[in-house]
């Protein structure tokens, strides 16, 4: 049993921490633009699909094909930051509306190019890890560790550079970061297209682990709201440790209670933290 | 408003006798009772401004409520709706009490709905016992209403069925729109508006709120009961997420100001699949584009659209 | 009739009001002054349920006001106005004020509201009664002319005015009106003066802050004054302002402008 | 607001009567309604292909020559998206105005239960092939002489799941862990071979999961620690690749499914044990001995102009429609009627028809045709059993 215990909360570390970036995301573009773009979740589709796509394809040998997958997926939410997002900007139901329009226009684009028939990607690194009866994958480890790094990063960018310091006096105050003469039309965009690479990235993590369907964006862009709402938006190492808590409650939830109410374990969670701390737990409101 | 629904139905009122196509009417009769789903969820969102999730378990709840208690009762159609909706009332006062009292709003409101909405939809989809869990349910029992000199009309058919729809839909209009008009209906536009406004000026945003809520999750619970004798089935799907997205894009595609003006939206969202004879791809690429140009060039929706032209003219 | 019994409130570190005392008898118009920041709208925000007092209480008719909320409060007859006017913009001035009949409504039907819903002789009846209060307190505040504009386009004094409109709507027996004074033209301020004053003919009593004596000094009955959250004066204006710690007050707040 | 209105319920109207392709007078009406796109689409998609196939070639050769005439047919094939409202509107559509009165689908139970109701109403008038395994319990049924089930079902006598899990205690299995998508198919599933199961004295530990999930190790792992014989991992694609990845690593390495194809076996072959599958035909193999099947890949290449051939997906109903479309055809001839239903009814339940299987009814309408099961083992040797229904 310990070890089902021990196993399950490294495994719910790892899956949380998928979840966690594209909370990152969700907390970074919401704090910024003040819009919660649900077409992220299709952004970390089309990112998934395009690895499997250039790896099984074109051979391009996996590290590579993430970056040139963040990349693309970036141009990708910049663009329909500059053509859609931007007009409206700070109307939350309405930015909610027409990101749920620009998923369905993009999930059909999937159907188009690569049908629905089910894909999965070979493995870009095999076998397991097995330390006193519990097993671990090496690839859900490296990821695992992949991610943590880039959050750290992010949150190191956040808070030493420039741009960085503006983004996030933004999010704190927008007013006053208007007066600092934060360029807030520059940095809106910049930071749609961030939110979108790390949703590419994360496309890419989950291609090298679970098998590719056109209908998998929804699902884990829940998860990311769940995340970014449970750590408050705008807070940074938050939104990945938010993730992660619900990657561990779905994790052990399914070991004691049934699998069937998987996706509840969360949601319960999440429910009992906005309503004593509705800011989220590292949120300031 | 109401003058323009009663041409509205004046309109609609002769369709049996314009076409024999059984399949307008069919598709006019989903459009009516989605029609009353919508027009309750814009009670609450458009009138009221609170942008519940919840819809779509209200709606699967009713459903299911309905059936089971004529079902193990064996009691008429209007007395299982009642109790429905009773069932209905009572869980949307729950949780409008929990999220109000603690002041959720706006998207918080949205997620904290969408999460019970979806637990309820995980304990429909595991209580085999009760909704016999993912197959869900078949069944051939039928609404009657009492006709004088008639008697008890079975409701069965399609024309007695769009009648008997069409009907539903108005009356559930006319009642909402009652309220809409009274210092009821102008305390929900004043939380909408501005909720601290409101409150300075004695009026109880929480209590008006929650008034709100239960009214819309009534209506939903009664479309349900519906929606679910006229297909003569309920399964886990009417709960689905994807069903609460699709109420919000007929209210807005309808046009979120006014009561009556969902059921263009779902007259829209209804007939769209068979309107345009595309494969599956592209319709959904179409939706799609159609959710995003609604917001961006007429976020009045329809109605509010053409209003405003009349008004310019 | 309401009395402030040694109110503290602090935000975290700051104390914004200490140990305030003063009552307000019936018919009076009672000035606060104090610089910027003197802890005035705070005090006037714990009056109305805004925020609730960390220590002493507010008392009205001798019923304790800690723990209602702000729409509580108002129904007990304590209506506040905003510093800087919040509105229905979407809504004409004259739904403004319509909508701000809520409590009105309440107070003379109360359960028989219910009838209102469905049309009857009763709901008219009560339309009516509404419009003509309506109408009344547009004629009261200057506003006719403007009655079927959007409140978004009125300027600055007419939308302070609209605010005050919409708390006369509440049928008051005591009005909290915060800076009315501020920002307002020459011609304004005498129309805002001679509104108040009626109001006072009327028997409504007055709590007004301001930060600068101005146009007050004239109206009040007393006038006391705030300096860094607490009370350093009271009496009539005149006296007041002859006080050396208010006039110091005064200067420090200038030189800091 | 009128006018607009008006103008609506007008186009609605007038497409509502264009919108399937005007056919010539006297054509073979044939409508199809499965789910094209959505999560379970998969099997209803390649449904509508094979159909699609049939009647193309048939209409090439100048269409069914019944009675010294030949008729063309027309095919209608919309997309439920698994929504049962959808289907029920477009059954309508196919039965009173196109006046169809053969229906292929639906495959998904939950599309099946919307239209049933509805489609009683016209027994007698009617002939539907549905896949639904919902549907298999009303086959004979007074009211259901309308359906038909052309495909084999997993516990009839004949079925291959009965052969399957004889397979099963042949082998010694004692104990099967169920791991099934909580859905309309996977309660059925579950339902009816807990009874073969029991029967064959084989012990069963049964999990749900939503057809969304993605992480199966906290269940994988509280199965392996009960230590099951064999894993029956659920009935799509989606699903397997992920349930037989992680379950391997877990150290469960035999699996026995009823539903799906070998492409999660061949994508593991080097660390699963034993993945026993039923195939109704293994392409791959049939491809270079069956000249027939060899046409039939070529056919579809050409037809759907793409490169390769979807081994993987869902091949039963995939030729099931494409078999039962020239049967469909046959029947006709020997009634010597497009329209009497009857007729062609008694044709369809009487004749044994030679396609890409050797296909036949049973007296109540339950498809019966020859079926294989695949072993494939460690590193990827596969050995098929082909297994040939007795006649009756």
């Amino acid at each position: 049993m310990m070890q089902l215990i021990a196993g399950q909360l490294i495994n719910g570390i790892i899956v949380g921490s998928l979840y966690g970036i594209i909370a990152l995301a969700v907390s970074l573009t919401s704090g910024i633009t003040g819009v919660v773009n649900f077409a992220l979740g299709a952004f970390m589709l089309v990112g998934a699909y395009l690895t499997w796509h250039l790896n099984e394809t074109y051979g391009v040998a996996f590290p590579f094909a993430v970056i040139l997958v963040m990349g693309v997926v970036a141009l990708i939410g910049l663009v329909a930051d500059v053509l859609l997002f931007r007009h409206t900007r700070n109307n939350l139901i309405n930015g909610l509306i027409v990101s749920i329009g620009l998923v369905s226009v993009i999930v059909a684009l999937v159907h188009m190019t690569w049908t629905s028939t089910p894909q999965n990607m070979q493995p870009f690194v095999t076998g397991v890890f097995t330390v006193g009866g519990v097993v671990v994958p090496k690839m859900k480890l490296l990821m695992g560790v992949v991610l943590i790094l880039i959050v750290s990063m992010t949150y190191l960018g956040l808070t030493r550079t420039w741009m960085g310091r503006a983004a996030y006096a933004y999010a704190q105050n927008p007013e006053a970061a208007a007066l600092m003469g934060v360029a807030t039309g520059r940095l809106q965009v910049g930071v749609a297209a961030f939110g979108a690479a790390l949703c590419g990235l994360a496309g890419s993590m989950y291609a090298t682990l679970y098998s590719l369907t056109p209908d998998i964006g929804a699902l884990y862009m829940l998860k990311g709201v769940e995340g970014a709402l449970l750590a408050g938006i705008g807070s940074v190492i938050g939104a990945l440790f938010g993730g992660i808590l619900i990657g561990v409650a779905e994790g052990l939830g399914s070991v004691f209670l049934p699998l069937a109410f998987n996706d509840a374990y969360g949601l319960l969670m999440l429910v009992l933290v906005l309503l004593f701390r509705p800011a989220g737990l590292f949120g300031r409101r | 408003m109401r003058v323009l629904l009663l041409v509205l139905c004046g309109a609609v009122a002769l369709v049996p006798a314009l076409t024999a196509n059984n399949l307008v009417l069919s598709v006019l009769t989903f459009t009516f009772i989605l029609g009353i789903l919508a027009v309750s969820f814009n009670l609450i969102y458009g009138i009221t401004g609170q942008l519940t999730l919840f819809h779509a378990a209200a709606f699967g709840v009713g459903a299911y409520a309905t059936h089971l208690s004529m079902a193990h009762w064996s009691i008429s159609f209007w007395l299982g709706s009642a109790f429905a909706m009773g069932c209905v009332a009572v869980v949307s006062l729950l949780l409008g009490i929990v999220c109000f009292r603690f002041r959720l709003k706006e998207f918080y409101f949205a997620v904290v709905t969408l999460a019970f909405a979806e637990m309820i939809r995980l304990v429909v989809m595991n209580w085999h016992g009760l909704t016999n869990g993912s197959l869900g349910i078949n069944f051939n029992l039928k609404p009657s209403v009492g006709v004088p000199g008639v008697g008890a009309l079975v409701i069965e058919g399609p024309v007695r069925w769009y009648y008997f729809s069409l009907a539903c839909v108005v009356v559930i209009v006319l009642a909402y729109q009652l309220v809409v008009n009274s210092w009821i209906g102008n305390a929900f536009k004043a939380i909408r508006l501005n909720e601290d406004v409101a409150a300075s000026l004695g009026l109880n945003a929480f209590r008006y709120k929650l008034l709100s809520f239960v009214l819309g999750s009534m209506g939903a619970s009664f479309a349900g009961g519906l929606y679910s004798h006229y297909m003569g089935f309920v399964d886990p799907h009417l709960l689905d997420i994807n069903q609460s997205l699709a109420i919000l894009s007929m209210a807005l595609i309808g046009g979120t100001g006014s009561v009556a003006a969902p059921v263009v939206g779902a007259l829209v969202v209804t007939a769209l699949p068979h309107l345009i004879d595309l494969n599956a791809e592209w319709r959904l690429l179409i939706y799609g584009l159609i959710l995003i140009l609604t917001i961006l060039l007429m976020p009045q929706g329809i109605v509010g659209s053409l209003q405003r032209l009349r008004k310019h003219a | 009739m309401l009395e402030i019994d040694h109110v503290t409130k602090r935000f975290g570190g700051l104390v914004a009001v200490d140990d305030v005392v003063f009552r307000i008898a019936e018919r009076e118009i009672v000035g606060i002054f104090g610089p910027n920041g003197s802890g005035k709208t705070t005090l006037m925000n714990v009056i109305a349920g805004v925020f609730s007092a960390t220590r002493g209480e507010v008392r009205w008719k001798g019923r304790a006001l800690g723990g209602l909320s702000t729409d509580e409060v108002a129904a007990c007859g304590v209506v506040k106005t905003f510093q800087n006017p919040q509105l229905f913009r979407e809504l004409t001035v004259a739904e403004n004020v319509r909508v701000a009949g809520h409590l009105l409504l309440k107070s003379e039907l109360g359960a028989a509201r219910v009838r209102t819903i469905f049309p009857s002789a009763f709901r008219t009846e009560a339309a009516r009664k509404i419009d003509a209060r309506v109408a009344a307190v547009l004629e009261m505040t200057r506003l006719e002319a403007q009655a079927r504009q959007l409140a978004g386009s009125l300027s600055y004094g007419g939308e302070k005015m609209l605010g005050v409109a919409m708390a006369l709507m509440c049928a008051p027996s005591m009005l909290l009106l915060d800076e009315p004074g501020s920002g307002l033209s020459h011609d304004e301020l005498d129309r805002l003066s001679e509104v108040l004053r009626r109001l006072r003919g009327q028997g409504m009593t007055l709590c007004v802050i301001d930060h600068r004596v101005g146009f007050l000094g004239a109206l009040a009955d007393r006038a006391i004054v705030l300096y860094h959250g607490s009370k350093i004066a009271e009496g009539t204006p005149s006296q007041v302002l002859s006080q050396r710690a208010v006039i110091e007050a005064y200067l420090g707040d200038a030189h800091v402008a | 607001m009128r006018k607009s209105l008006l103008n609506f319920l007008a186009s609605a109207a007038l497409s509502f009567g264009l919108a399937s392709p005007v056919a010539a007078q006297d054509a073979i009406k044939i409508g199809q309604i499965e789910a094209q796109t959505g999560p379970s689409s998969s099997l209803g998609f390649m449904a509508t292909q094979g159909a699609k196939l049939a009647v193309h070639q048939i209409n090439q050769a100048g269409g069914v020559e019944v009675g010294g005439k030949k008729y063309p047919i027309d095919l209608d094939s919309p997309d439920t998206q698994g929504s049962p409202q959808q289907g029920l509107i477009q059954l309508k559509k196919m039965l009173e105005q196109d006046h169809r009165k053969y229906i292929f689908g639906p495959t998904l139970s939950n599309v099946f239960n919307g239209v049933r109701e509805y489609a009683r109403g016209y027994d007698g008038k009617l002939l539907m092939f549905a896949p639904a395994t919902a549907a298999h319990p009303e086959l004979g049924k007074p009211g259901y002489g309308f359906l038909l089930r052309p495909v084999l079902f997993d516990t009839a006598p004949e079925g291959f799941g009965t052969y399957m899990v004889e397979m099963l205690r042949s082998k010694g299995a004692k104990k099967v862990a169920i791991l099934m998508q909580n859905d309309a198919f996977g309660r059925f599933a579950v339902d009816i071979y807990k009874d073969s199961f029991a029967k064959a004295g084989i012990e069963i530990q049964t999990h749900w999961f939503e057809a969304s999930t993605k992480d199966y190790s906290a269940v994988l792992a509280r199965i392996a620690a009960w230590k099951p014989d064999y894993l029956f991992p659920g009935y799509t694609d989606a699903a397997l690749y992920d349930i037989v990845q992680q379950a391997t690593q877990l150290g469960l390495t035999k699996f026995w499914l009823v539903r799906g194809s070998l492409g999660p076996a061949i994508r593991n072959k080097a660390s699963i044990d034993e993945y026993i599958a039923y195939m109704p035909k293994y392409f791959e193999e049939a491809e270079k001995v069956d000249s027939k099947v060899a046409k039939f890949i070529k056919d579809y290449k050409d037809f759907f102009k793409v490169k390769d051939f979807p081994y993987d997906l869902a091949p039963l109903l995939f030729m099931a429609s494409y078999d039962h479309v020239f049967m469909l055809a046959e029947a006709m001839k020997r009634a010597g009627s497009i329209n009497d239903v009857a007729a062609i009814k008694k044709e369809l339940l009487s004749m044994t028809y030679d396609g890409l299987w050797v296909q036949k009814f049973d007296p109540v309408g339950g498809g019966i045709h020859s079926y294989e099961i695949a072993e494939m083992r460690r590193g990827g040797a596969l050995k098929m059993t082909l297994v040939k229904p007795a006649s009756k």
